[in-house]
Parts: C-alpha cells; structure tokens; sequence
C-alpha cells in the first residue's frame, strides 16, 4: 500500500444516527477506516450546517453532508468539492398529518402550516419547490420547523401542524403509529422523479479543493472506504445492516429502526457515482430558492468529480 | 461587698416604697416579667471549643407597672437577658414569664429598644416610627399620622423624610424610642436608650419616658450604664455581676418620691446616698471584671 | 458619603464614549474582516449587517418577528422572575422544605434545557408557549438563588426590631424581607433579562414558525452570517433597551440607598 | 440568635425525606407513564431508564463521556468564575469603565451561544475548549453581575473605617470587598455550577465526538427517550455533588457569619 | 448668652496653659489640623427639594499634640466635620488642612474611631485589631502578635477569637478603640468613643487614652456628650451650636494641670468652674436646637 499523506482524519456530519448517514456509520464499523490506515474522528453536529462551517472554518478536514452544500458554497465563493455520492434520492417524504385532517393531498397545501425539519433546510426547499411547481408560491404555506427528532413527532401528535416534511425516522415512527398519511416519497426513484424531475443528490463525501490537492492519496483512500461501503450495502440483508450497527441505534425500538432501514433503503447509492442529471436537479431547485444561488452562475462539474470513485471502482470491482 | 444566693434578693432597703405595690404578694400575682433560673450559654467562636456562659441562674421580677433599671459592667449579659426576656434567645437553662405567660416566641407584650441599630434602612424615619401601627393593621395614612406627632416628641419634627444613614447617632436613637413607644407595649425592654444623647436632649426624652410611664403605668426593664440615671428613673435597680457567668448580686429599691425630675432629683440627699451604696458595690464588681478579662 | 472621589464626568461624556466604543468594534470587525484575518463567511462584515439590520426595519418585515420575541422575552421574563422570587422566599423562610429539595432544585437547575424542547413542544405546542417555557427555566434559577441568598443576608437585628414591633409574616416579607433583598432581586434581574432573551431566541431557533431565533436559523440554513449577525445586532439592541428599563426600576425602587459607596477612589 | 425557633430534623431525618422525595418522584413517573398518561415514548420508564444507567455504569462505556464532560464542566466553572470575579471587582471599582461598558456587557450577556457555536469550533476547535468556551459564556455573566452588586453592597462605613487603617486597594479587595462579597458570589456560584454543566453539554449536543452530550444527541437522534433521561439522570448526580462541594467550601469561608438568621419562625 | 462670628474665636480663658503651645503663633506654623470655613451641605432626601446645610463656616484649628474635644447638642454636625478632617467628605465649601497639607483623599495622617459600628464583621476580633498593622506590611503572624497585647489594654484578652456579632456593644467600641490605636496614627479623631462603657471602664480607657497621649504627644479631636468627660481629658473643648448651619460658638482652654487622673479631677473646684461655665452656654444652646427642630 501507498503511503498516505495524512492519517488522522476528522469527520464532521449533522445527525449521526440519521439513515440519511448509515454509509459513514457502517465503514466505520465494518472497520474500513482502519483497513485503509485511516484514523478517523467523528464529531457529530446539531445539523448539517454546522458540520459545514466546521469544515469551512478547518477544525474539520472532510463531511457527510447533503450535496447542496457544495453548490451552496460554490455560490458563497468557498468552494468544495463532492468525491462521493452516498445517497442518490433525498429520502425526504411530505405527508398529511391525520389528526389535522386538514390536507388530503398537495393541493391542500394552500394555507395550511407545514412542519420542517428547519427553515431553510433542504426540506423546506423541497416543500417550496412542490408547491410551485403545482403553481403555488412558497409563502402560501406557512412554515414551521419541528426539528428532526422527538420534536417533530411532538408537533404531529399534538396536530399541531397539518403536513409534514421530513426524513426517517421521524417518518417511519410516525408512519408505524398510524399519524400520518404519505403524499410525496423521495425515497423512491420514482417518487423523486416526480417531485425534481431527476435523481436529487443526497449525502456526499465532501470536502475543501485544497485537501485533495494536499492529499491526493488520503482523499483517495478516503473515497475508496466510502465505495466499499456502499458495495456492501448495495448487497446487504436488512439482517446483515443490523448485526453491524451499534447497539445503541436501535435501543430505542428495533423494528422501528429495521422498518426505517427497509424504507430507506432505496436511496443509497449502489455505487458512489455522481450523475449529471443528479447535479442538475439539485441546482434546479436551489437556484428556486437560495437568493446567494440564484444571483451567482455555478460551474456544476466543480461541485463533485467521478474520478476517485472510478478509480476505486476499478481496483474494487475486480 | 454583698453577695447573694441566685436566688434570694433581700432588699436592701426595707421602707414600704410609695407605689401601688406596697405589698409584694400582688407584684407575685402576674409579674410583667419573670426571669427563672436564666442561664446562657454561647457556642465556642469557632463551633468547637469551649462554649461561653455569659449569665448564670439570673432570676428576678418585674411588677405590673414597675420601672426596673440594670446595671452591670460591660459585656456582663445585660443584653442578653433582655434578649431572653423579649423572646428573642432561648435560655440554655432556666425559663421567662411574661404575665403568666412562659415566653416561648417574641413576647406580644414587650416592646424592645436595641443597643444596636435596629432601624428598616430602607424607610424613612417617619415611616420606621409608623412601622408598628401598619403591622396592627392601621392603614398607612394614618399611620403615618399619628406617627408625626411622636416624631416631635422626640424632638425630630422636620426629620421625618430622611433615611437613617442620613440622620445623626442621637437622632437614630430617638427614631428607634419613638418607634418602640408609638405601638403602646405593656413592657418596655430599652437597651442603653440614651447613650448617645447629650445631656440636655438626654434629659428631655428621660422626662418625656417618666411622664409616659406615669400616664398609663408600663412596666420598664431599663439598661444603663449612667448609674445616675438608673437612680433617677427607677423603683428598683438590679447589679448584675461581672461574666463570665454573671449573676445579679444586688438589688436596690429606689424609694424617691414621683413624679420626679430627672435633672433636680440629683441633687437630693436620698439620692446622693443611693448612688454612694451602689457605686461601691457597682465599682468593686467593674474592677473585679476587668481583671477578669484580663486573667482569661 | 460624598467623597473626594474623582469626577466622573458627566451623562454626555459617558454617551460620547459609550459610542466611540461602538464605533471602535466596528471598525475593528471592519478592517479584520476587510484585511481578511477574520473570514468574512463567518463574520460578515459590519457593512453589510448594518445595511441589512436598516433594510429590514425599512421594509418593516422584522416588527412581526421582533414583536414575537419581545413578546416571549417579556414573558419569560416576568414568570421566571416571579415564580423566582416566591420560591426563593419560600425556600428562605421554610428551612425544612429548603433542606430536602436543596438537592432538586440544583439538579434541575443543571438540566440541560435544550434536550427538554420535545417535551416543552409535546406540552405547550408550537407557539410561543414553548419558547416562553425555555426562557422561564433559565430565568428562575438565576432568580431563586438569589433572593434565597437575599433573605438570609437580612440584617438579623433589624429583623428582631420588625418582629418585637409586632410583624406578621406577611409584614416581615412586605416591609424587611423584601426590601433588604431587593438589591439582591435586582443583581439577578441583570442577567436574567438576558437569559429571558436567550431561552426565546433559543426556542426559535430549535423549532418555531416566527420570531428573530428563527430568522437567525433561516439565515444560517442558507450560509448567510450577514443575516444571523443582523438578527444578533437586533437582538442586543432590544435587550439593552429592557435592562435600562430595569435599572431605571431599580433606581427608584433602592433610592434609599447611601450614595456613592462605589468605592470612590483618590 | 438562637431563637425559640421550631426544631429542625437531624440529618438522618432529612436524608430520609430526600429519599422520600426522589422515590415519590419516580413512583409518580412510573404510575404515569405505566398507566400511559404520558407516553412513555416521550418520557420513557424510570424503570428502563434506571436499568439503563445501571447498565452503563456496569459496563463502563459512560466513564469516558462521562469524564469529559466533567473535565469541560470544571473548566467551564473555573475560568468562568475567576473572570467573573476578577471582571465584577474590576468593573465595580472602576465606575467609568463600568458606566461606559455596561450596555455591552449585557447585550453580549443577551446573545444567544448557540448561534455562536460555530464561530467557537472555529476559534478553538472540535474538542473540549469549544465546549468550555460556551459554559464560561454562561458562568461568567451570572458571577459577573453578582460580584458587581456584591461589591457595591459593602457596608460604607466599614469602608471608611479599612480606608482610614490604611488600607491600600489591593488590601480593600482582600480585606473588605472580597470577604463581603463572598456571599453574592457563593450564590451565584450555586447556580453557575449548574449553567457550566448546561454549557459543556449543550456544547457536546451541538457538535461534538465524544461526552454526555454526545450521547444524549445520539440517543435522541434515534428515539432512544430511555438514553436520553439515563443522561440526564447521570448529569444531575455528578452536578449534585459538584455542587456538595462548593456548599462545603462556602461553609468554612462564611463561618464567621451569626447562625441560625434563616427566619426562626415560631 | 455669648454667640461668636464665625472666623472669631476669642478664648474665654485667656491664662497661659502649662504645656508646649503657650506660644500660639507656634501652633498656627503647622497644625495638626485645621478646618477653613467648612460648610457641609446635604441634598435633601428625595434628590429633589430643599438641600440641608449640617455646618456652617466652620473654622478652627488643631495644634500638634493638643487634645481638643467637641461638645455639642445632638444631630448638629459633630460627626459631619469630623468625617471632613478625615477626608471622607469633601465639604461643600472651605477646606480641611493637615499639617499644612490640604486634605484631598483620605488623611493618612489621621486614626478615625467611628460612631457607629465600623468593624469587619468577617474578622475575629484580634484580626480586627491587626488589620491597620497588616494594611501597614507587617505580615499576619507578626501583626496578630502586636496586636495581643492592645486586647488586653482594652481589657479583651481572653476575647480575641470572637467575631463581631459575639462581643457586646461595650466590647465592640473597645475593640475599635484597639484598632485605631494600634497604628499609631499621628492625629486621632474620635467619634464618641466611650458612650456604650459603663462608667468605670470609661474611666480606665480615657486614662489609658490620656496616657497613651501624654507618651507621645499625638493630637487628640475627640467628640463627646459628656461634658464632664470634654472637660477632664482635653486642651480645649469647642462648642458647636445646634444645626441647621451648626457653627462653632464657643471655645474654652482648659488649664488643669497635666497629667490628670480623669476621675480625681471631677473633684477640683477648678473643674466645677469650668463645668458650669461651659455648661450654661451649651444648655442654652440644646434647649435652642431642640426648639428649633420642633418648629421645623
Ligand atoms: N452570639 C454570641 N456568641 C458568643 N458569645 C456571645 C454572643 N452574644 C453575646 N455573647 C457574649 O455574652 C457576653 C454578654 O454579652 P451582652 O451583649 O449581653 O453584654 P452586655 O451586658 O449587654 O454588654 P454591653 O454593656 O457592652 O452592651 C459577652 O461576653 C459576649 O461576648
Ligand atoms: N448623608 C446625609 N444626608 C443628609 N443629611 C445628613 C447626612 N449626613 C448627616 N446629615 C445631617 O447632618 C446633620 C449633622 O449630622 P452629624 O452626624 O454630623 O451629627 P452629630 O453632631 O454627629 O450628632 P450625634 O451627636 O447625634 O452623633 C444631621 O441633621 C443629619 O441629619
Ligand atoms: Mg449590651
Ligand atoms: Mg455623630
């Protein structure tokens, strides 16, 4: 093996326990890292803009984050650059809270509050860019954020909200307490198709320009612990995900979590490879919404490179 | 010197004194106050260590409407059986009545002058002499009204806006007398009241106390350090000895005639001859203190 | 007492400086954000959040916002304080009671109340309940700690004048207990306003539909430090503005007080 | 004075209702839940939850987060409460910095930390000082404020009177300030041990590797209600004793004050 | 009655004293203190209405190693000017010499006893004692030990580890009077220092005082209620006039032969002269002040 320029990596990502996350969980339990002689730190943030600007402030050197940050940034004039794609479809699912009974489809929407994980998330945009491609404007809902835990199940039990959008596992508790009626699932290829018209990015390895150029070799690494990863999911039981994965995760209830997984499990990306398509979709809707995105022209093919997950690829497909 | 048992005060002088409690058994009947066997022990300074008695077995009567003065050597627990007496200290042994009454919380017929300052910082000195009334209950209005009149009884007429640390020593010390006076208490406990009084004001407010105490007959346990003064005052004065462990020694009936003059009475032969008796007893006891003090 | 302490100058003086201070910070963010020692994405720079902070208020899209806080602070504020001062008095004056929930108290005073949003959110919904809920758990341990600390500092001989003069317990809290604690009360307020204000934004920020927190969070959602340093700078001003309605409080309220015992040097 | 005050139990009396208390605590939180009234999907059981910090203390897993937090706490509270008194001195004898610098101390005093986070990761990094950044935020202000007040509550004739001996500043601060304000900062010392915990773990639950916080956020991440309460269950009997400890300290620095001026009802 | 102008001070006792400023030009090349036309103006309570003028245009002078008492009735400025001599207040108008240099800040050449209680509570009483000594440099073994003995001259030896709240109002003011004393101060202003001891112990500090004076010439301003007391232990008693505007009224050198035993020379016709003397003016001067205040 080649000697690696920089052993001890620190990992930020916002929502560690999040499936949206599952990849970097499993490598590093399938014990990847180590095997590549890498020593990786995982610090975990309260979302994915912290673990961001950990990495933009330095303090972290590479992140598990949505691919909108690169485009973001890249807006922002801080580029970053995306090596790996480890979902393919968002995973985030609009749903009728049933206890409100106020919405029986999207068109409802008009006037109504809808519950996000955050204002300004991506699932407040993916909300936004539903309600105008159904000839809505954004301001006709009016937005909550319920956060992406207890909170959010919270606000749906209290009917406090009369829609939803959000990720697993608030979607599967809620889904498995019978609160909740889906409307649109990005879960799915098919139900992301339908809301963005192309397979919208999800969680991507990222990272400064200049790390890669530092350190070719690490980053190389890094990418090819990530592919391996998603190999082994792509042909992972539900059984095989839950033997790996710490106990810790599914203390709260385990075929809760089994149930999330299987939900899911669509949306990770069997190979790491990033698509064109994919990028566009993603600036599509962000360039909808982000006013710093719209006014500035983004060079896509900066925002990720294919060229360490083929490369990996090649040696790991043999 | 004399010296006498805890509990036995022979009365030095003999002679029927010329008040309403000619006959002693009355003044027994429902004693304004009654200290028994009063013993104070204090904790060490540190809460280990040897603890600190300062009165031992104190024990004496004060009748309904009797004017009782004592005195004492400083630091020898003349504040602290005052203390006991309005229920503020619980004695370590013995116990207090107060009309019949064993005092076992504040004492609700005493009304008490510190030695130290005692004023509410945050009222004015009207307000502090009205402080009484309002708690009874009087609305503040008229509280404040009939407090003014006490306030130029202790000659504070136009003082009534300050705040305390605003106003002189004495003038504190008058607020404090109105203060204790205004809510009418059976049993005045006045604890070096006028020490830091001049002369002349000093004499006025004792006047002005005498003339109120004849009005409507309280009773008065009186500290002083002015021997003069307790002669002047009282019907009876109480020596208390030097600490630690102080006990009364003597007991002194003062049978000069009422009303009296607190300035003119001093001159009298009677009272020239009382102040000698006790100024012995008074002075050996000091002395004997201060070498005390001095041995420890 | 008046003493020979040096002058301090004069209200006009003390404004004038209190603004060059101002003025200084700002220019310093401005040359270390311009100069790029600070990164501007974690900075800003201070032209640009003061244009922003007087382009909402121009366009008056943040009086909504503002109001709601205001509203939650003033909230928060106001029942911690009080329920502060009543059990700090209760505590104080029921030494038992004190004694076997001492331990409680402290624990609940270290929980943090962050964790405890859900539950706030599953009881008192969405709305500024929530919010109000998070300021008030920081308000009234600041406060109950101190006037706990207050009533016991009372004087004790000016309490035994109050109580031989005949004082109930109602008297002795109206006319001894409360006053002497009240610079007590007062000290605690100071940071509690500011509490008040950081448990509403806060609850915002974790969850909400309105208010500066968030507008903060929105703004951070999307990188935009120039929107979360304009929702701070509002923030301080607002919290400025109610401390001095508090000290103009207390001023009256302590007027008593001997003057200039501030330790007027030479 | 020792008054007729009503006898207080003995300690073993009172540890005995403490006990009682906290197992009526966990008796009505196990009726409650058990019998659904809340959800123990919100509140989980206090058996489970029991079970579980058992567990974690069986297996050891917690020391090590549990150490960290600590370590955080501790640092937190120390720097916090140094700066604070050092600040609070220095502000209450310099009247004109302190007039001047005021309404900064509380706008900054009003900023909500937990937009500041990132600006602290980035300063000092992802381990334990950014943590130990957000609890001092928090210590300070409430030391800060009392140890202002608690300096300007000196009794101005006890002043005059060290003045008049010769005392020089630095022997005001020693001899008179200090000890005089000692119980304004022990009470606010009760509550900051409380707020510097609130601070590491809040800082841990923000973004963090490793510590209490951590684990809480991970158990909530994944509806883990019985991992979190076990977290806080830990958090509150390590603050518990933190604070036994500082009660100590303040016994035998305020001996000198009169005993038993807690109200002696009768 | 006699009233002076305000700059004017004729002695009313104009034979020559016995001790060393029979030259009285030699007193006015430095003095230890010198008060210059103070007026002492306090804002009225409320901040807002009439502002109250305690002294008026005070003047007077303090020769080096000269004992001089103030007498004068009750809230009429004693305190105020003595608080100006020490540099706590700043008058409103005139100024206060010491030594020739104006007193800006705190005089360091004066020891100042307080009226009121002025001790670190926090400190046992023997720290109390050593903390001028300490302030001073010395370190805290050393000043302790100092400081042992000055207890006992008090006549506090056994008490020294008892903290303020555990002494009594006598033993308190003792203490005081150690610390104040213990450094040794060149100008000793004295606020009613012996009015809370009974009458022997007073009569042993004031000759420890004189003693302590007589040993090193120290200049004594010393504030009193009792006459007797001005009298007995000082150079010169001034009288100050009742307030508002209280103004010096009257000034009486006192030629008794040193040194003095505080209680045998009570008993001289030399004395009683001068008591009565000065006590007709002063008499006239309370019932005037008293009156004053009531009508305010
Ligand atoms: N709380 C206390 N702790 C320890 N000792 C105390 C306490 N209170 C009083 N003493 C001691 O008890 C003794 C008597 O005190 P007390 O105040 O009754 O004296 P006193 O006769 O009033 O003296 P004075 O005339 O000086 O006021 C003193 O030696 C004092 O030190
Ligand atoms: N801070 C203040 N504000 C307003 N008035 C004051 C203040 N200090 C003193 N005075 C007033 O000044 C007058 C003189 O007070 P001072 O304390 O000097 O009297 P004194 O001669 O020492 O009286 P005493 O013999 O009672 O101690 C009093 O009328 C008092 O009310
Ligand atoms: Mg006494
Ligand atoms: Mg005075």
């Amino acid at each position: 093996q080649q000697t690696l320029e920089k052993t001890d990596i620190k990992i930020a990502v916002g929502g560690k326990p999040l499936l949206y996350y599952l990849p970097l969980t499993l490598a590093e339990r399938l014990g990847y890292f180590k095997e590549a002689g890498l020593n990786v730190e995982v610090s975990d943030f309260g979302g994915g803009a912290k673990s961001l600007q950990a990495l933009v402030g330095g303090s972290a050197d590479v992140v598990t984050g949505a691919y909108d940050h690169t485009i973001q940034m890249q807006a922002k004039g801080q580029p970053i650059v995306a090596v790996a794609q480890l979902g393919r479809y968002p995973g985030i699912v609009l749903a009728a809270v049933n206890k409100s009974g106020a919405v029986k489809s999207v068109q409802d929407l008009k006037g109504k509050k809808v519950g996000v994980t955050a204002p300004g998330s991506s699932t407040n945009f993916m909300l936004n860019y539903v309600l105008t491609s159904m000839g809505m404007k954004p301001e006709d809902a009016s937005v909550i954020g319920v956060g992406g835990g207890p909170s959010a199940i919270a606000a749906i039990k209290r009917g406090e909200i009369d829609a939803i959008v959000n990720l697993d596992p608030v979607i599967s508790q809620a889904q498995a307490d019978g609160d909740i009626t889906v409307l649109l699932d990005t879960r799915t290829e098919k139900g992301t198709m339908d809301v963005y018209g192309g397979p919208y990015p999800a969680a991507v390895l990222y990272m400064k320009p200049d790390f890669i150029k530092e350190n070719p070799k690490t980053t190389q690494a890094l990418t090819d612990v990530f592919v391996r990863t998603m190999l082994w999911l792509n042909k992972a039981s539900t059984d095989d995900v839950l033997k790996v994965m710490p106990e810790e995760y599914f203390l709260g209830n385990k075929s809760l979590y089994a149930q999330a997984f299987e939900h899911s499990k669509p949306t990770y990306s069997p190979d790491g490879r990033f698509t064109q398509v994919g990028a566009d979709a993603a600036l599509k809707v962000l360039k909808a919404f982000d006013p710093a995105v719209a006014s500035t022209s983004i060079d896509l093919s900066k925002t990720y490179t294919n060229q360490y997950v083929e490369d990996a690829l090649k040696r790991l497909q043999k | 010197m004399l010296l006498f048992g805890q509990y036995a005060f022979p009365t030095k002088v003999i002679r029927p004194n010329d008040k309403d409690h000619t006959d002693m058994a009355e003044a027994a009947a429902a004693p304004a106050l009654q200290l028994d066997g009063v013993t104070c022990t204090f904790p060490s300074p540190d809460g280990r260590g040897r603890s600190y008695t300062a009165v031992q077995g104190a024990s004496f009567t004060v009748a309904d409407g009797e004017f009782v003065s004592i005195v004492g050597p400083t630091g020898s627990g003349k504040s602290t059986m005052l203390n006991v007496a309005a229920g503020l200290l619980k004695p370590s042994e013995g116990r207090a009545l107060s009309f019949g009454q064993p005092v076992t919380g504040i004492n609700p017929k005493a009304g008490y002058m510190f030695q130290a300052e005692a004023l509410m910082p945050w009222k004015s000195a009207l307000d502090n002499v009205a402080a009484g009334l309002e708690f009874r209950g009087v609305s503040k209005a008229e509280a404040r009204e009939r407090a003014l009149p006490w306030l130029s009884r202790v000659g504070l007429e136009g003082f009534g806006d300050r705040f305390p640390h605003q106003l002189s020593g004495g003038m504190r010390k008058r607020v404090a007398l109105a203060q204790t006076l205004i809510v009418d208490p059976k049993i005045i406990l006045m604890d070096e009241p006028f020490s830091a009084l001049d002369v002349q004001t000093r004499q006025m407010m004792e006047n002005e106390l005498l003339d109120l105490w004849a009005a409507d007959r309280k009773s008065v346990v009186f500290i002083t350090h002015d021997l003069e003064e307790a002669i002047a005052m009282s019907d009876r004065v109480l020596v208390l000895s030097a600490g630690p462990g102080a006990r009364l020694i003597g007991e002194y009936r003062i049978d000069l005639e009422r009303p009296r003059d607190v300035a003119e009475i001093r001159m009298t032969p009677q009272f020239l001859d009382l102040h000698k008796e006790i100024w012995g007893q008074l002075r050996d006891e000091v002395l004997k203190g201060y070498a005390q003090t001095k041995l420890r | 007492m008046r003493s020979h302490a040096k002058r301090l100058p004069g209200r006009p003086v003390i404004l004038l400086l209190q603004l060059g201070v101002l003025i200084a910070f700002f220019l310093i963010w401005h040359v270390l954000t311009d100069t790029k020692i600070l990164s501007p994405f974690f900075f800003g720079t201070p032209g640009a959040v003061l244009a922003r902070t007087w382009a909402d208020f121009a366009s008056g899209v943040i009086w909504y916002h503002l109001g709601i806080t205001l509203l939650e602070t003033a909230l928060a504020f106001v029942i911690g304080t009080v329920a502060g001062i009543a059990f700090g008095f209760w505590f104080a004056r029921a030494p038992l009671v004190s004694l076997v929930f001492d331990p409680y108290i402290k624990a609940v005073n270290a929980l943090p109340r962050v964790v405890l949003a859900p539950i706030f959110a599953l009881w008192l919904g969405l709305g500024i309940w929530s919010k109000v809920a998070l300021g008030v758990t920081l308000v009234f341990f600041i406060v109950f700690f101190n006037v706990y600390q207050g009533v016991k500092e009372v004087s004790p001989v000016v309490l035994a004048n109050a109580r031989m003069l005949g004082a109930s317990s109602r008297d002795l809290f109206r006319h001894v207990y409360l006053p002497s604690a009240l610079s007590w009360v007062f000290s605690s307020l100071h940071t509690a306003v500011g509490f008040a204000m950081v448990g509403a934004v806060v609850g915002e920020y974790l969850g909400s539909a309105a208010g500066l927190g968030y507008r903060i969070h929105q703004a951070e959602g999307v990188f935009d430090t120039v929107g979360v340093f304009s929702g701070m700078l509002v923030l301080t001003i607002f919290v400025v503005l109610i401390d001095a309605a508090v000290t103009m409080i207390e001023k009256r309220l302590l007027h008593w007080r001997p003057q200039d015992t501030s330790g007027g040097q030479h």
